[in-house]
Order: structure tokens, then C-alpha cells, then sequence
């Protein structure tokens, strides 16, 4: 059917069935498919350049370190950082957002104080809070959202007061796809001299981040989750207040002192990244970050919201189902979560795994926001720029298919009842 | 795979005990509770007991799932009901070693949960089915019940 | 000259030249390099069994789940863990070692408490440990080594006491090469109620580990340096400490009650494991152990004394070289230090990476004991079982060359001196 | 690689300056004093200036280091002497840009510095024979001297 010029950079879309059918691949937003680029430049690293990084006194070692820190000058203009030292590579957003929440908020919040979030937030920008909201006798305060599944800005007005010191929100929703006034709340916390933080692990792979615009504290993100391998996450923090904070990990007096001067100039970001990091990962990120700008912002903006029309509007004239958050395509950053009837997600979702179409089911790790859908799971299907109208209707059938089914072959009790 | 592969997996039998109401709820005064928890899905079911004399004289399963863990649980409760534990605990292993497709096994006193005898096929599901089984086995092994 | 059966596995050491020479690779106990099995897993992975893992409601993430929970069982077995909720899966070395440090020494330490370390523990066992001691008032105090390298076992017997609550302590010297007694030390701890705990990054590569015959309470060791991939670090821990410890990151109060009864049964390890993994890492670990078993520790140890009689052997006859550490090749586990008269490391390693042959020069995070040793730095040569003697050859070599160059160009003062 | 390289890195005047006494050690009462460190091998390196009118009236380093780093600084202290501090500023970007490599550049006021303008071949050592270089800039940047 629909033609796409990027399915054949990704070795798994062409080569994978799943349960005997073709694999379509709607489970984005938990990982996304790697382009071969990206496999090569970590099967290169591995074959030809291998060596550990930092304190190289060999060619080899030199080379990797090169590599490794010309990533860092990637994703400082991916993100449009002001300086490399903003740029610290971690694990996962998860890892990310535990490091503020230990180092930034253990440090400076007290008792009385509140920390905003939404009740939109992945676990991942939740839990951390709840730890150190426990351990230092700070408040957790929540952000509603409207219809359009978006952050009230009125309501968050009156929540970010004078006592709120952190302000840490999810730019895109993991579950409704919707994209959340970031800005507007930066500027609201930065009112009252909090700081702010995004959770954009949903957003970069989608849209063009300017932190610099944003005025955001710190954001953070995951290479998973756009094209790059596993096991690589970033934090950004703006220079001012990574100063502020204690590196996990120095030798020596002397060296504390350099890096007060000469040494942290040079390395600002390295004095927390504290052991042998992973080097193949980081650079083959920068393998996917260069895809990632030659596919172009534009051309994924343009297949998400033509896959989401597509999607919705079909999905529109189904009774059973029903869509959480809006129903303007274009507030859905490609992710749909949908309920179908009364029958449980985890049965929806085995249905379309018969069918080869990999969707998830669960509480997406968003159990506040499952209660307040007042559901306990949903399915979500989750798109990315090289899924296609193929996928779509894939996608539909699979839903017919597990209406027909279920309407078919009805308990008895349900058919009595 | 598609619809051959529901029609497998959904029996009309497992449909049916999904619905059925007769073990659903709480018990007053269980010998026993036991959560169990499907890292899969997130869902959790519970399960309670009435012990007297080493036999099963109540049961009753309460959480959410899918109709899989909800058929399995019912049937699991009708087959337990005025059991020994003895004959419980080789039940419990006789399905666990079925679902898991690992070895051939005796299936002769499952009655009913023999529906279940293909569901390695769909290894997603194979935690659903044994959900139930599971917190009577961890049930079996935390209490005395003497 | 001799053949070595398994360099062909590694494309590295076939197709690589540096600075013009073929590459002798002498820099493992930084990184080890990787045969092709465990680069065609990665590939094998992203190309066509891509997903994230665990809550998995499609076939594919079922699988991605399944691998990577087989190489739990893989390390149990590896390290002959009781049991695979034993074996957390973390970055590195350096984090285990951090992570025990602040779970465990922050929680349990108090003022007067004493943590004993010796003087040649790696920064990453080192750090962790001065900041803990910062923070709960505890103590630290340094077990000194005897001429072989080795820690001495009556002193120790004098400095572990009532006080001590935690004995933490590499396995093998990462700049002597030298083996600890870490067994006996573990009965020590155990004998005042203090935990053992063991830096195994420099000895799981080279000897088999057994954690109950060892009966340590943790131990920590990195898959880059054992033929796996980067961003992978394992912990163990008994189950009995583990279960002491807070999770970090869980989802509410059911499952944590949940978490104590069945699901921690069956996943106990998995609550230290917040976000997404490095999956692909560690997937392609279980190729590295399976390929690691294939060649068998009985080789590795035979190749490492070959080596190390070899090398050692040769640097004795020349007078200008100080080796540090035993004279005694069965105590190098393949790491050689030395210093080639006045001329200082990085000179030293410049000479041998113009010939091609990959040394370190430095401190090796180690600055105590560099100022045990009364130096600044010195040279290290790392061997691995994929090593032969034509490397020897390389490294010696490399060494005339420099004696050379630096004897017959003296600078003008030291030649008038 | 091997010998010719080694000769091309380690000139008679590297070698040289490397043992040169007469700018090691400290200065008394100096105007500026500024740490450089080298984070590919730990070295670290002290440099410290007396300034009067604008000028460079003293200039003394100390620290281990290899024998670029030393030699380096050695040159630099003695291009330095009695220099502006305005003509070091462009001194030190005509010779950060020589060891680089980057482009090609001017290296008419360098003097003996320009033995390190092969040095861009050799990029584990680049570093070094910055570092003391590196020290003045930033002594430059973070004082007033006025
Ligand atoms: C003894 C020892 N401990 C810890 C480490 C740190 O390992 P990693 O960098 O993988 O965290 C090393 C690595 O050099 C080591 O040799
Ligand atoms: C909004 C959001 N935040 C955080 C995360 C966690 O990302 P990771 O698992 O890479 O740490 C996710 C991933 O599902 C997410 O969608
Ligand atoms: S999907 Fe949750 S128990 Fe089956
Ligand atoms: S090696 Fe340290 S300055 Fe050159």
C-alpha cells in the first residue's frame, strides 16, 4: 500500500514475523527500532576501535575517547545546549531523573517545601520524587489535566507558589500522546525561584527540544526510544547548577581544585560519569542522532500526524472503542490508548499479537494516571516516522478481528445477561 | 496465526469460567490469603482459604485480569474445593509443569484446567493461566495449617 | 611465531593497525577486546529481536525478557550464586561498588564504625567509601600489603575488630596484578559481624569465581573486561542482605506487599533494576560467558602464566626496568607495572604506542597506592588469554626501542650530569 | 611508526628544554598563579607570573609531567619573559592552533614553540605540550592585572 522511504533502513521491520504474520510495530513508545547504521557503528566499534576511554595514552584509546566526546558535542546542538559541559550521558531517562532527584532535591529541599508534578507522570518522574519527598519532609503536589488530556495552566498558577522549589513535568504523556505546556510552566517556576525539569523522554524523539528556549533547569531523555541502543540516557543540566552540585566521583584535592578552573572547563560534564561508561552505546547514538537529522524533524511531524488521522478517524467510528485524551490527531505525538468494550487490554492485546501487530497493554507505568481514567490498564499503540498506512490497517484489522471474536464467542453469562 | 490461534486459546469452557461468579469475593475468617502478583500485566489476584482438618473447605479468589488468570482461578477453585492439601500440591505441579510445555506430564486429575494443556503455544499468557495456582502453591508452603 | 587458537575470534586483533603496526593489544585490564560471537549478538538483537522488556504483552518483548533474564541464570551459575535473585545487573564495576556504598554503608553505619579498605583498592572501590564515611562519621582504615603484593594477614587480623562493620577489598590488584586473600579476610569480617565485600573487576576474567566457597556478601565485576560489552556491571549479593535493602524505585503499596511474597520470589532482583536496561548489553554478556566457558579457565590461567614467566623473565635481565609487585609470574594475573629508569610513563608509552603496542600509563585510579609505591605513575602492560608470545615480543621490543632512543639522545644536561 | 616518529616527537630541543632549570620552581609574591591539569594523564602543572605594567616581569613553573609538558613549558616561560601580556594573548592562539592541527596558521612569533609543530601527529600527546600554554590563558581570562 503506502510507500516509506525509511522501513528499509530498519533490518527488523523486513525481516521479523511474529507469530507467522509480518511484524508491525506498534510499540514505539517503549522502544523504538534501530536503523542498520546504528547496529554497524557498534558492530565497527567492537570490530576495529575498541579501547577504554579517558586517560588514553595509546592511539586506540584516543580514538574512542574522540568518539565518544564528539557525541557529546552532538547532542549538546541536538538539544541546542549552550555548552558541552551540560551534557551528562547516563543510562535511561529513569537514571536521569533519580540523579536530580537525589542530588538536586535531597540537597536543597526542606521540610514545608513542594515539588509539583502531574498526574500525567510516567513512574519514572514520580517514584524519585516520593523518596525524596519522604527523606526530606517535602510535599508532593499535583497538576491535573483538560479534555485535551493538556496541563491546566489556570490550576497550575495557584499549585506553584512561593513554596514550590522543583517543578518536574512529562513533556509528552507516555499514554495520552498529549504534549504539555512546558514553557509556560518554566516560566511559572522560574516566578518563584523554582527550578524546572522535563521529563522528555517522549518528546526529543518527536520534535525539535530547544532547552535554551524552553528555559528548562534540567531534561531528560533516552537513546532507546529514538533509534539509539540501550543502556544510554542523557541529562541535561544547565551549567549554573551542575557547579552547584557535588560530583560523585573525584580523586584528590588537587584535582578538585583543577577542576574549579582549567579541568572543568574542559570536562565539566565527565566528573560525573564516575567508571568505564558505555562507550559503544554513546557512540553509536551519535550514529542515530545523525540519522535522526537527516530524516528531519519536519518529515516526522508529517508522518505522525498523518498516521494519527488516519488511525483516529477509524478508530472514531468503532462504538466499542474508546480513546483516552483528545481527539485532535494532532495532540497525539503518535501514541493512542484505547479500551475496547468491556474486554480486559491484556486479551485485546494477545489478539493482536496473534496478528503480528505488537501493541502494549498495562498501566504503562502510569498508575496514577490509570485512576484517574478510572481504569486499571489500557492498550496503547505507539507509532514512529517509519510506520506506514500499512500499519494502520494492520492495526484496525487486529481490532476487528478481536471484536468479531469476542462478540462471537461470548461467555455465557454475558450472553444471558 | 490469528483467529485459529483465539479460538485456541479462548475455549467457550474458559470463557465461561471467567464469568462465573460462585468463587468470587472473600471468605469470613480464611485460614489463609495469599497475594500473587503477574509481572507481566501488573495484575494481582487474591486468594483465600478455608482450612479444617488439611482439607479445602472454602475458597474464594478476588483482583483483576484477564480472562485467561479470571477462567483459570475459577477453575482452579471448583477443582480445590473439599481437597486435601496433599492432593492439591501434585495438582499444582501436574498444571505447572502442562502450562510450561517443558515435559509431557499426567493431566488425569486436572479436570477441567486441562483446557489450558496448549497455552505454552502462547507463552505471553502462560503466567495468566498460572496466576491462581501459583498463590495456592506459595499458600501451601507459608502456612502449617495444623 | 606461536599460535594462539583463539585470536581469530576477534576481528580486532586481525584487522587493526595502530600508528602503522599491527596492533599488540596489550591494555586488558582497562577493557578486554570482544570476539565475533558477542558482536553478532548485538547485531543479532537490534537486527530482528529488538523490544523492551518485562510487563511484555507482545511475543517479541516476551523473548527480549526471556534472553535477558537467561543471563541472570547464566551469572549464577557463572559465580555459583545461591540463587539468580543474587545477581542485580548494573552499568559497571563502579557502580555496583557506589551502589553497595550508599544502600548498604548509608544505612548502616554510625559514628565510630570502621569500613576497612587497602591501600590498593581501585579509586571506584576507594570513593565510594570516603564519602559514606563523610557522611554517617564512620571511619576508614587501609590494610597495607606485604613485598609479594600481597595483604598482610596478621595486620589485618589487628585492624579488623568490634568496630568494623565492613571489610571491602579487591580480588586482584588492578596495577600489581597481585591476589588477595579475600576468603580468608571474609571470615575475619564474619568473626566481628562485619560484611565482606569484594572488587572482582581484574579477577572474574582470569580464575573461577565461587561466591559461597568465597562467602563474601557482595562482589562486583564489569562485563566489559571479560569479553562482553560495555555499560553492563553485575552485582551480587546474598539474598539475606538484599532483602534488607529498600528497593529504589517500586509502584505502590500492593506491590510492594506483593513484592514481599510471591512477586520478590520470582523477581527479586528485578526491583533493583529501575527504567530500561541495557538490554542488548546485556543479552550479548551471555554470549561473552558462554564463549568465556567454551575456552575454559584452565586455559586462561595456563596462557596468563606463559605470559607472565615470559615477560617477567625478560624484564629482569634488563637493569634499567623496576617491576612492581611479586617477582613471581603465578602473582600477576597478566598485569605487569613497571617504569623504565627516569623516563617518565607517558614517554614510556608514547615509544611503545608509535610501535603499535597498547600500554597504559598513569596512576590507573589508584593515587594511594602509587603513593605507597613512592611514584607518580607508572607503565602497565595487561595481558589477556588471546595474547602470545608474539605480543611479548612486541612489548620487549617496544622496551629497546625506548631505552634506546632515550639513551642515545640524552638532553644536554643529563648527559653533563 | 616506531624510530622515525620518536625523532620527529622528541627533538634535541625538546629534550633540552624538558631539563632546563631555569624557570622551575616558585616565584615570590607572584600576581597570578594558575593550575592546569592534564585529565588524559593526571598531570598537573603550576604556573605562576609576576606582572608589572602590562608585562610579564617573571614567569615560573613546577609539577611532573612528561617530558613534552615539560619542555613546553620551559620554551613558553622563556618566549614569555618580558613579554606584553597582549602578544602572549596572540602567541598562545598561534600555537594552540599549530598543535592542533586545525588549520594552518602563523607561527612567525613562536620561536622555539614551533618545534611542536608536528605534534598534531602524535594526538595522545597534543594535550601535553598545551598544557602549560593553556595555564596562561586562563591566568590571562581570569585576572585584571591592573
Ligand atoms: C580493581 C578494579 N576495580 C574497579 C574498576 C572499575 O571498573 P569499571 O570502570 O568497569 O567500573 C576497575 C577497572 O579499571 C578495576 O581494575
Ligand atoms: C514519559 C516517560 N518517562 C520516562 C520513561 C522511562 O524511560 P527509561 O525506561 O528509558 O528510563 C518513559 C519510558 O517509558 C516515558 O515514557
Ligand atoms: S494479563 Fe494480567 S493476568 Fe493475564
Ligand atoms: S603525559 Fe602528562 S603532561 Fe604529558
Amino acid at each position: 500500500m503506502s510507500k516509506n522511504q525509511f522501513r528499509d533502513d530498519f533490518p527488523i521491520l523486513n525481516n521479523v514475523k511474529m507469530n507467522d504474520e509480518p511484524l508491525a510495530y506498534l510499540d514505539n513508545a517503549a522502544t523504538s527500532q534501530k536503523p542498520q547504521l546504528v547496529i554497524d557503528r557498534i558492530s565497527r566499534y567492537y570490530s576495529y576501535e575498541n579501547a577504554n576511554i579517558h586517560r588514553a595514552t595509546h592511539a586506540l584509546a584516543l580514538k574512542a575517547t574522540d568518539d565518544y566526546e564528539q557525541v557529546r558535542d552532538q547532542v549538546r546542538h541536538f538539544i541546542n545546549a549552550k555548552s558541552r559541559d551540560e551534557i551528562i550521558f547516563t543510562r535511561s531517562t529513569t537514571e536521569s531523573l533519580n540523579w536530580v532527584a537525589q542530588r538536586w532535591g535531597e540537597a536543597k529541599l526542606k521540610p514545608g517545601d513542594e515539588i509539583v508534578l502531574s498526574i500525567l507522570e510516567h513512574h519514572s518522574n514520580l517514584v524519585p520524587w516520593q523518596q525524596v519527598a519522604k527523606k526530606t519532609g517535602a510535599r508532593l503536589r499535583f497538576l491535573d489535566f483538560n479534555q485535551e488530556g493538556v496541563i491546566d495552566l489556570n490550576a497550575a498558577k495557584k499549585t506553584i507558589n512561593a513554596k514550590t522549589k522543583i517543578v518536574s513535568i512529562t513533556q509528552v504523556s507516555n499514554v495520552l500522546g498529549s504534549i504539555q505546556p512546558v514553557k509556560e510552566l518554566a516560566l511559572m517556576a522560574h516566578q518563584v525561584n523554582a527550578i524546572m525539569i522535563v521529563d522528555a523522554a517522549q518528546s526529543v524523539p518527536h520534535f525539535k527540544i530547544d532547552v535554551q528556549n524552553l528555559d528548562c533547569d534540567f531534561l531528560a531523555f533516552s537513546a532507546h526510544k529514538m533509534l539509539g541502543p540501550t543502556g544510554v540516557g542523557v541529562l541535561y543540566g544547565k551549567s549554573e547548577l551542575l557547579e552547584k552540585i557535588d560530583p560523585e566521583f573525584f580523586g584528590g584535592e588537587m584535582i578538585e581544585e583543577v577542576s574549579k578552573n582549567e579541568a572543568s572547563f574542559k570536562s565539566g560534564a565527565l566528573r560525573f560519569e564516575a567508571g568505564t561508561q558505555n562507550i559503544a552505546g554513546v557512540i553509536a547514538f551519535g550514529a542515530a542522532l545523525t540519522y535522526l537529522q537527516k530524516v528531519g524533524f519536519d518529515k516526522i511531524a508529517a508522518q505522525d500526524r498523518s498516521l494519527m488521522e488516519s488511525a483516529i478517524s477509524a478508530l472514531q467510528n468503532r462504538s466499542q472503542v474508546k480513546i483516552y485524551g483528545s481527539a485532535d490527531p494532532a495532540n497525539h505525538t503518535g501514541i493512542i490508548s484505547f479500551n475496547v468494550g468491556e474486554i480486559h487490554p491484556h486479551d485485546v492485546s494477545t489478539v493482536f499479537d496473534l496478528d503480528g501487530v505488537a501493541i502494549r497493554a498495562g498501566h504503562h507505568c502510569a498508575e496514577p494516571l490509570m485512576n484517574r481514567l478510572g481504569v486499571s490498564a489500557t492498550c496503547r499503540a505507539s507509532f514512529y516516522f517509519y510506520n506506514n498506512l500499512d500499519d494502520v490497517e494492520r492495526f484496525l484489522i487486529a481490532l476487528k478481528d478481536t471484536e468479531d471474536f469476542f462478540n462471537r464467542h461470548p461467555s455465557k453469562e454475558s450472553s444471558n445477561g | 496465526m490469528g483467529l485459529e490461534g483465539l479460538n485456541q486459546l479462548y475455549r467457550q469452557v474458559v470463557l465461561d469460567a471467567a464469568v462465573d461468579q460462585r468463587y468470587r469475593g472473600q471468605l469470613l475468617n480464611p485460614t489463609a490469603v495469599q497475594l500473587a502478583h503477574n509481572p507481566n500485566c501488573g495484575d494481582v489476584l487474591e486468594l483465600q482459604i478455608k482450612v479444617s482438618d488439611r482439607h479445602i473447605t472454602a475458597i474464594a479468589f478476588q483482583g483483576q485480569g484477564c480472562t485467561i488468570s479470571q477462567a483459570s482461578a475459577s477453575i482452579l477453585a471448583d477443582l480445590a474445593l473439599h481437597q486435601s492439601l496433599e492432593s492439591m500440591q501434585t495438582r499444582i505441579s501436574q498444571f505447572q509443569k502442562m502450562i510450561t510445555g517443558k515435559e509431557s506430564v499426567e493431566i488425569d486429575q486436572l479436570g477441567d484446567a486441562s483446557v489450558f494443556s496448549k497455552i505454552s503455544q502462547f507463552p505471553t499468557r502462560v503466567k495468566c493461566a498460572g496466576l491462581a495456582w501459583d498463590a495456592l502453591e506459595q499458600m501451601l508452603k507459608n502456612n502449617q495449617f495444623d
